[in-house]
């Protein structure tokens, strides 16, 4: 359904974040994507839904099709229209309007009835929105907003969901509510393309997942195979406790002493 | 390597037995007109200017200043900004003989320092006792206290008001304003009247709280010191409360175009004001509006075209004089203005008397009222040039 | 040094409208430790940094930082006396270059004026010098080398997360304040700025107060532990007695972590 | 102390390709030879115009030199720290207003006497930035209080009040024609057109003259001290005030204060302004402090850049340049009669269109202009870098010579500041 | 003095709609239209020019189309291209807009005082004993009934919260399927409608017409607009009838406010608002900016 090709973007005239990077996410599958930070995870979402301009990028080659169109010639709005929807990295939920604005500029696609349905929904999801309701934004404590930015994207009725981060600031808790509900959303027919650093979950919600290095993907497969790999347990989930592993990036030949100066 | 010394004009140049300088080359002399072409005075200034192009286009035909020099000008806006008047005088200044046209009174003001240090004769387009008081300074209509006076005077006259009246008034802030004030006041005393003043802003259109104020106050009529926006906002209220009131107004208060708003009937009935330039309608007023009509193909909208006209004749009659005098330079110009002190203007204006500094150089005018047939929308209602025994010295 | 710990927090309340944020807060940091606070979303532990740092006033209740009463102080004040934080929303200056964000934390240290810094007096101009040393220093330490100069909001998220860190290094705190510092980072990453932070404190007798949602971290790091759940503290010990803690488990562990499938 | 050593690891997730270049943080655009060189050129310039030109461009450079220092001071405020103030009128109007009375002599006026202290014109100038700056000090509670559009606002008030205290305080400001400006006078040097004037090269030094000087000489100290500022811990406070000012508070700045001292020092910049203005005009008249004048402040620095001390330069040249080169050109054009237009319409319309076309074209200004163009010289030696290595798949570290990395990233980077409206780092940043 | 309230009020209504103008474009935009007064003078001209020609209501028609037309290219040619630059360089961008407005409109109106033939003229009746011109009352009404409507849509139809949620971070507006060219396209649209609106009464009686000094009286609207909040539509209401009525009165007791120097009325909604936002920094019915971390 989605189908990135041989995508290659750059920032302004830094060096390329993304390099060749082809990926698929198949109609109604749940792909990962992993990779540690600035790999380039979010610059392919915002490559996605078009709005690399507003970050002074461009897409220099390659091509972006969903259902066989091409999306980089769509502008956000219209790929948004496709049902193609993302929840964005750092929550950017409006700040001065109140959850349930939010909640209500999210649905805003979907007639009244079933924008009403989908809320109560997400209030159902997450009592704690519905506690907050008459709030504002700005105001919601960090796993707050999170809540609310999925919740928000979940309002929109998508085919593809795309989310960067869901489970940044949330409770251990919540976490696996929220793996359970983007799985159920994926069993319900919507196709799901997850940026995580909790590997973990990332790779409990997804069939397959893809690993980013440094804009290229070095890595790709079936979760289940993935998880496997020395690479992975390493680096993405938290097996330093075992005893074979090695400690990951280092400090060595680091040091900071006390600042001369007392204070 | 360097410019040459400021200025650039060959000084002291003889050409024939006349001594010239800043201002004219060969046989052209440069007159400034800085007026307001893109600001609330543009369609004033623009009338002005036409007159004084009228003029002056005639006496280049029949041979120009003293049978030799044509005159041309140098044309700059200032769109009503004090800091372009004053920069846009600095650059005109070494090209010009004279300010033919400066218009705005603060404008004039602020340049008139230069302007004497200069030895540039200028004719601003307004009537304050400061700019007066200056030998540069050509003012081409009695003074606001004396206009508004003599307005009075004449409604008192024709019994448009009585003594003992109360007497309403809105005046504009700024010396033009303060000094109608002034005059009223002056005639109310003289004539028993209590005066009702109130102040406004040029920015202020809605006359509504002061009109009723004076209303209340039983006021048999309202005096307007300010601009035409305002002196039709007065009628317009006089209207919607079905009064009856006569209304005066000093010589920058009202404008032809005011008969075609809302209380436009009103003002032609009742409005009284004076006018330094004869209306189009009548003796010469209507020889200008004849060559008028000739060059622009239709009636100009008011009568400040005759207002230039004046002016330009009277600074025909200076340049005349300063070229029989054999001195042309700006200096030598302004001597001729004091030699000659008194310049008439083939009765376009009325006699212009400048040899009492900071005095008004005319005490009579035509007392007007609005009129839609009119030409320029004016006629002339007093009997000839008016004046009035009582007017303050 | 004394036995008085480093920062004293006594029956905290704050309120919002009907919701009580914080709720009979109380709790001691002693010096040299890691104290972490964690509990559900909403808890409140934001809300607790915002109080020992200025942002909000508690309604009812008191905070002593090495003796002395914060409650009334302004936060540029309390940062004056050694206090820095990172933030759980970055709050980075986006357009400054990473460089001067981090120098942005040296601003309790330093002293020159809208006058000596404009006149480019000696004294200034030294100032800035020295401290630009130690701020390359730090951000080395943080492996920022090579964004100095790029302005923060070019950064992904995970490096702006270390920006954050590294500029609340650069206040030379006694006490670290860190908001979810690892949020947005993977495994590697974490255990990377884990082992930083046990250096630190070892090193350069930093105190930490951690608030982190990564239980592995938390328990990797921590002395001791504040749990707080609806403003209210629920649970105060060892690692060990809070993971064992049914409420805790209850209110925000949900299962016990141990890798779970989730 | 501490040296610490952890056991090595097999790769490297995280980090920087070793190697990278830091490129120079605090170094504007442009290669290194740029700066001096320009600095060069342009002081010779400068120095050398008032032998060529005449009296009246010289006397324009003045002006736009007083609106220039006077745009310095107002990016402070609201290119930098995000205080947008309309008020500089008013801050220019006093310090004007003070540097007259007190340069000034007492005269009978036709409107009344006028009070006038008679110092040497010097310290008149320095008393009348002190007064403006004591202005700004009593409004910057109420500025320090207020945001973005609101202070806007606010501040415009001030416009008016400022209107209404120069119309009716007539025995200090002359009234509403305003009174004569005493001239400039240093070191024995009188700017008014001396008997003798000095006579340098065959030039004579009279009042344009000294004043252009007098111009330079004031906008370079003003530039000077502002880049000063912008560069250094206050200028970083500044910036973050304008982004986040709770954070801003939480690393140690006392909001408030630096926001009333910026205003302050803006307020200190415009009375300065509103001084050399006065000597531009040679009067000062109500009229010129009024509400255009505070929308070419914001035309000036929006065009030049905003926070740019350079821009703020340019912009001043662009607004208050423009208006008269074009009524000085525009006569040649034939066909305006034809379209009823006279030339000061076509200023006007050619100055609207060039605000516009600048803010379409290059919405960071003519200072972004100038970013472009400097960093286009500067990354011309190296272009050969960013070739991208293709297909370089495999386990992650499994490619440790990660050439192409390397060899990048010594260009970009660097340019503080020219990210028109991307989107902070995090939620909580709103535009004022 | 009910004679002075009243008139006030009136006055007040009339204000109101032109804030209402600045208003709706700032939430939708963040940005401050400066040229919104040339939208009204080119309705006003229009009105003027084809009054005679349409009959005073076709012309009404025509003037609002013709400010409505002239919002909408603004906003597409100039505004929209450079929707990501800072909210004040497209305040200035607004700015550029005006100057050559009116350059063009005030050259074309020259020294008339153009009337716009409203069907009622000077016409008045009186209330509670004194005199009200049918225009301000026609003004009061109409603003009341477009204002009220403007509350209903905000609360009932969703464009509000688009608007607001548009207005404040684009880009998540965009990635949630707003389109962000309709939103601002109808923002500016409707401030071009109340533009032309307002236009007919701004120029009716008690004040004499189309004049070019009809630029400063709309910004009256600008203090309206701000102490009521600049992103409140009843805000826009209070605001202007606040501002209608300070000036009344101080023009009432000019005598008694005289110590203050002469003409202080002007200055008065000016010094209202510096004391409104002094004690309530976001206007009396705006929203208050609080911030966390
Ligand atoms: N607006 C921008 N301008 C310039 N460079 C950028 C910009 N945004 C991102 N980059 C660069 O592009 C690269 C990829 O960034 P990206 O945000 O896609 O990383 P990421 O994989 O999402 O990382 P994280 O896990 O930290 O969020 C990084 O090197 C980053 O510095
Ligand atoms: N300024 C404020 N105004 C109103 N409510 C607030 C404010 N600040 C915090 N709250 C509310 O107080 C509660 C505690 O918020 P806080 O940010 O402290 O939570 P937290 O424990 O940090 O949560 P998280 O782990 O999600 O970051 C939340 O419900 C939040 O909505
Ligand atoms: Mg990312
Ligand atoms: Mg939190």
């Amino acid at each position: 359904m989605l189908k990135v090709s041989d995508l290659s973007v750059t920032y302004g005239n830094t060096l390329p974040a993304l390099r060749g990077v082809s990926l698929e996410v198949p109609a109604g599958g749940s792909v990962a994507l992993l990779g540690s930070n600035g790999a380039g995870k979010t610059t392919l979402l915002r490559a996605v839904s078009n709005t690399l301009r507003r970050h002074r990028g461009k897409a220099v080659s390659g091509s972006i099709t969903f259902d066989g169109e091409e999306l980089l010639r769509l502008d956000t709005a219209a790929i948004v229209g496709r049902n193609v929807v993302q929840v964005p990295e750092g929550r950017r939920i409006f700040g001065r309007l109140t959850v349930e604005e939010n909640l209500r500029v999210g649905g805003m696609r979907s007639g009244g009835r079933e924008a009403a349905r989908a809320r109560d929904h997400v209030y159902e999801l997450f009592p704690r929105l519905k506690e907050r309701r008459t709030q504002r934004g700005q105001l919601l404590s960090g796993g707050e907003q999170q809540m609310l930015a999925i919740g928000r994207a979940l309002m929109a009725g998508p085919r593809l969901l795309m989310l960067d981060e869901p489970s940044l600031g949330l409770a251990p808790k919540i976490v696996s509510q929220v793996a359970e509900v983007v799985r159920a959303i994926n069993a319900a027919g919507t196709a799901i393309l997850i940026i995580e650093q909790n590997a973990n979950m990332a790779l409990g919600v997804a069939d397959y997942a893809y690993v980013l290095e440094r804009g290229q993907v070095s890595l790709d497969g079936d979760s289940a195979r993935l998880k496997q790999t020395d690479e992975i347990k390493h680096l993405y989930l938290g097996h330093s406790s075992d005893e074979g592993g090695a400690p990951a990036p280092s400090l060595v030949g680091k040091s900071l002493g006390p600042w001369k100066e007392g204070r | 390597s360097a410019k040459s010394e400021a200025g650039g004009a060959a000084a002291g140049e003889e050409a024939g037995a006349v001594k010239t300088g800043e201002g004219i080359s060969g046989n052209t002399i440069t007159l400034g007109l800085l007026g307001d072409l893109t600001g609330p005075f543009a369609a004033l200034t623009t009338e002005e200017n036409q007159g004084v192009q009228l003029y002056w286009d005639q006496v280049n035909e029949e041979g120009g200043v003293c049978g030799q020099y044509t005159v041309d000008f140098d044309t700059k806006d200032h769109a009503y900004n004090v800091q372009n008047a004053v920069s846009m005088y600095r650059q005109m200044t070494p090209n010009v003989l004279a300010y033919q046209v400066l218009v705005g009174g603060s404008h004039s003001a602020a340049v008139l320092q230069n302007a004497e240090s200069d030895n540039r004769l200028m004719v601003p387009s307004s009537a304050t006792e400061h700019l007066a008081s200056s030998e540069v300074v050509l003012t081409p209509a009695m003074l606001y206290n004396l206009d508004m006076e003599l307005v009075m005077e004449y409604m008192l006259e024709q019994g448009v008001i009585a003594k003992g009246d109360t007497v309403g008034m809105i005046y504009l802030e700024g010396d033009y304003g303060e000094a109608a004030h002034k005059g009223a006041e002056a005639a109310a005393e003289r004539n028993g009247l209590t005066l009702v003043a109130s102040m406004v802003k040029p920015t202020d259109s809605d006359m509504t709280a002061q009109v009723n104020d004076a209303l209340s106050k039983d006021a048999s009529a309202i005096l307007i010191g300010s601009v035409p926006g305002h002196t039709s906002s007065v009628a317009t209220v006089l209207q919607s409360a079905g009064a009856d009131v006569a209304m005066g107004g000093s010589w920058p208060s009202y404008s032809s175009s005011l008969l075609a708003n809302t209380g436009g009937d009103y003002l032609a009935e009742h409005f009284y004001a004076a006018t330094m330039a004869t209306t189009l309608e009548q003796g010469k007023g209507a020889e200008i509006l004849k060559a008028y009509e000739e060059q622009h193909g239709g009636a100009p909208e008011t009568n400040q075209v005759a207002m230039g006209y004046g002016i330009a004749a009277m600074m025909h009659q200076v340049l005349d004089r300063a070229c029989e005098n054999g001195d042309l330079t700006p200096e030598g110009v302004v001597q001729a203005k004091k030699d000659l002190g008194t310049l008439t203007s083939d009765g376009v204006m009325p006699e212009m008397d400048y040899t009492r500094l900071g005095e008004s150089p005319t005490r009579e005018a035509w007392i007007v009222q609005l009129d839609k047939e009119a030409p320029g929308g004016l006629k002339t209602v007093s009997d000839g040039l008016y004046t009035s025994e009582n007017l303050s010295e | 040094m004394s036995r008085q710990p480093l920062l004293e927090v006594r029956d905290a309340e704050v309120r919002f409208g009907a919701v009580k944020a914080l709720d009979g807060v109380s709790f001691s940091v002693a010096e040299g430790t890691i104290h972490s606070v964690i509990g559900p979303n909403g808890a409140g532990k934001s809300t607790l940094l915002n109080v020992l740092s200025g942002v909000y006033r508690t309604h009812r209740g008191s905070v002593h930082f090495r003796g002395e009463d914060l409650t009334r102080l302004r936060p540029d004040r309390i940062t004056r006396l050694g206090m820095g934080r990172a933030f759980q929303n970055l709050a980075l200056s986006g357009e400054q270059t990473v460089l001067d964000n981090l120098m942005l934390g040296r601003q309790s240290l330093t002293r020159s004026g809208f006058l000596t810094c404009g006149l480019g007096w000696p004294s200034a101009r030294r100032e800035e010098a020295r401290h630009r040393e130690r701020v390359e220093e730090i951000a080395a330490f943080l492996d920022l080398d090579e964004h100095l100069g790029s302005p923060v909001g070019e950064l992904s998220y995970g490096s702006q997360k270390r920006v954050e860190i590294a500029r609340a290094l650069a206040m030379e705190p006694s006490l670290l304040l860190l908001d979810e510092p690892v949020a947005g980072m993977n495994a590697g990453e974490k255990r990377y700025i884990a082992s930083l932070l046990k250096l630190l404190t070892s090193s350069l007798d930093l105190t930490i107060l951690l608030v982190e949602h990564d239980m592995e971290m938390v328990m990797s790091l921590s002395d001791r532990i504040t749990v707080l759940d609806f403003g209210r503290p629920i649970a105060d010990g060892t690692p060990e007695q809070i993971q064992q803690d049914p409420a805790v488990i209850g209110a925000y562990l949900g299962t016990v972590q141990e890798d779970a499938d989730v | 102390m501490s040296e610490t050593t952890i056991t090595a690891p097999e790769n490297e997730v995280g980090k920087p390709p070793a190697g990278a270049r830091i490129p120079g943080p605090t170094r504007g655009p442009g290669p290194r030879w740029l700066r001096p060189v320009l600095l060069g050129l342009t002081a010779l310039v400068v120095l050398v115009i008032p032998l060529y030109l005449e009296a009246y461009w010289l006397q324009l450079g003045f002006l736009i030199a007083a609106l220039a220092v006077g745009a310095i001071g107002l990016n402070l405020l609201t290119g930098t720290t995000g205080q947008l103030s309309l008020a500089h009128p008013f801050f220019m109007g006093l310090g004007a207003l003070s540097y007259v009375v007190l340069a000034g002599e007492p005269a009978e006026t036709s409107l009344g006497p006028v009070i006038g202290f008679n110092w040497p014109p010097f310290l008149a100038m320095i008393g009348g930035v002190v007064l403006a700056g004591l202005a700004g000090l009593l409004f910057s509670p109420v500025s320090a209080r207020l945001r973005g559009l609101y202070l806007g606002a606010a501040s415009l008030a001030l416009v008016f009040i400022g209107l209404h205290v120069l119309n009716s305080a007539q025995p200090l400001s002359g009234g509403y024609n305003g009174r004569p400006a005493p001239e400039f006078s240093i070191l024995g040097l009188s700017f008014g057109g001396a008997e003798e004037p000095p006579v340098v090269l065959g030039v004579a030094m009279g009042r344009a003259e000294l004043q252009w000087y007098l111009g330079a000489a004031v906008l370079v100290l003003a530039m000077w001290f502002a880049k000063n500022i912008l560069k250094s811990r206050v200028g970083r406070a500044l910036k973050l005030i304008d982004g986040d000012p709770l954070a801003a508070s939480v690393v140690g700045v006392p909001v408030m204060q630096y926001k009333g001292k910026v205003f302050f020092l803006s307020s200190v910049y415009a009375g300065l302004a509103g001084v050399m203005y006065a000597l531009a005009i040679g009067s000062i008249a109500p009229q010129s402090f009024d509400m255009g004048l505070s929308l070419d402040y914001l035309a000036i620095i929006v065009i030049g850049g905003l926070g740019s001390v350079g821009g703020a330069v340019a912009g001043a040249a662009f607004v208050t340049g423009l208006p008269q080169v074009l009524q000085n050109f525009a006569p040649q054009l034939g066909f305006l009669d034809a379209l009823g237009l006279t030339t000061a319409h076509l200023a006007n319309f050619i100055y609207g269109a060039a605000i516009i076309a600048v803010l379409l074209f290059k919405p960071d200004g003519l200072a972004g202009i100038w970013r472009d163009v400097a960093s286009a010289v500067r990354r011309r030696p190296n272009r050969q870098a960013t070739r991208v290595s293709p297909g370089d798949r495999g386990l992650p570290g499994a490619s440790p010579t990660d050439d192409s990395a390397d060899a990048a990233d010594t260009t970009g980077h660097g340019r503080p500041g020219d990210i028109p409206g991307a989107p902070g780092p995090s939620t909580a940043t709103d535009s004022p | 003095m009910s004679e002075t309230l009243i008139t006030g009020l009136s006055l007040g209504a009339v204000y109101a709609l032109v804030a209402l103008g600045f208003v709706v474009v700032f939430k939708a935009s963040e940005v401050l239209n400066f040229a919104h007064g040339s939208f009204v003078i080119a309705g006003a001209y229009v009105t003027a020019r084809t009054h005679e020609l349409l009959g005073f209501y076709g012309a009404v028609l025509a003037g609002i189309a013709a400010a409505a037309v002239l919002a909408l290219v603004v906003e597409r040619l100039l505004v929209r291209p450079i929707r990501d630059a800072p909210v004040i360089s497209l305040a200035i961008m607004t700015i550029g807009v005006e100057v050559i407005l009116n350059t063009e409109l005030i050259r074309r109106i020259g020294v008339d005082i153009m009337p716009l033939g409203q069907p009622w003229g000077a016409d008045a009746v009186s209330i509670l004993g004194s005199n009200v011109p049918v225009n301000r009352i026609v003004a009061v009404i109409v603003a009341v009934i477009v204002i009220g409507a403007f509350l209903l849509v905000f609360r009932f139809s969703p464009w509000g919260v688009a608007m607001r949620a548009a207005a404040e971070d684009r880009e998540t507006a965009e990635l949630l399927g707003l389109n962000l060219g309709r939103i601002s396209m109808v923002a500016w649209l409707i401030a071009g409608i109340l533009a032309g609106v307002a236009a007919i009464f701004l120029t009716g009686a008690p004040t004499p017409g189309l004049a070019p000094t009809l630029a400063a009286v709309v910004l009256r609207a600008f203090p309206a607009a701000l102490i009521g909040g600049l992103d409140s539509v009843p805000g826009a209401l209070v605001g202007g009838l606040i501002v209608g009525m300070t000036e009344a009165y101080a023009v009432a007791f000019q005598s008694e406010l005289e110590f203050l120097g002469r003409g202080i009325g002007e200055v008065m909604p000016f010094l209202v608002m510096i004391i409104v936002l002094v004690i309530r920094p976001q206007g009396l019915f705006g929203r208050k900016e609080t911030a966390r971390v």
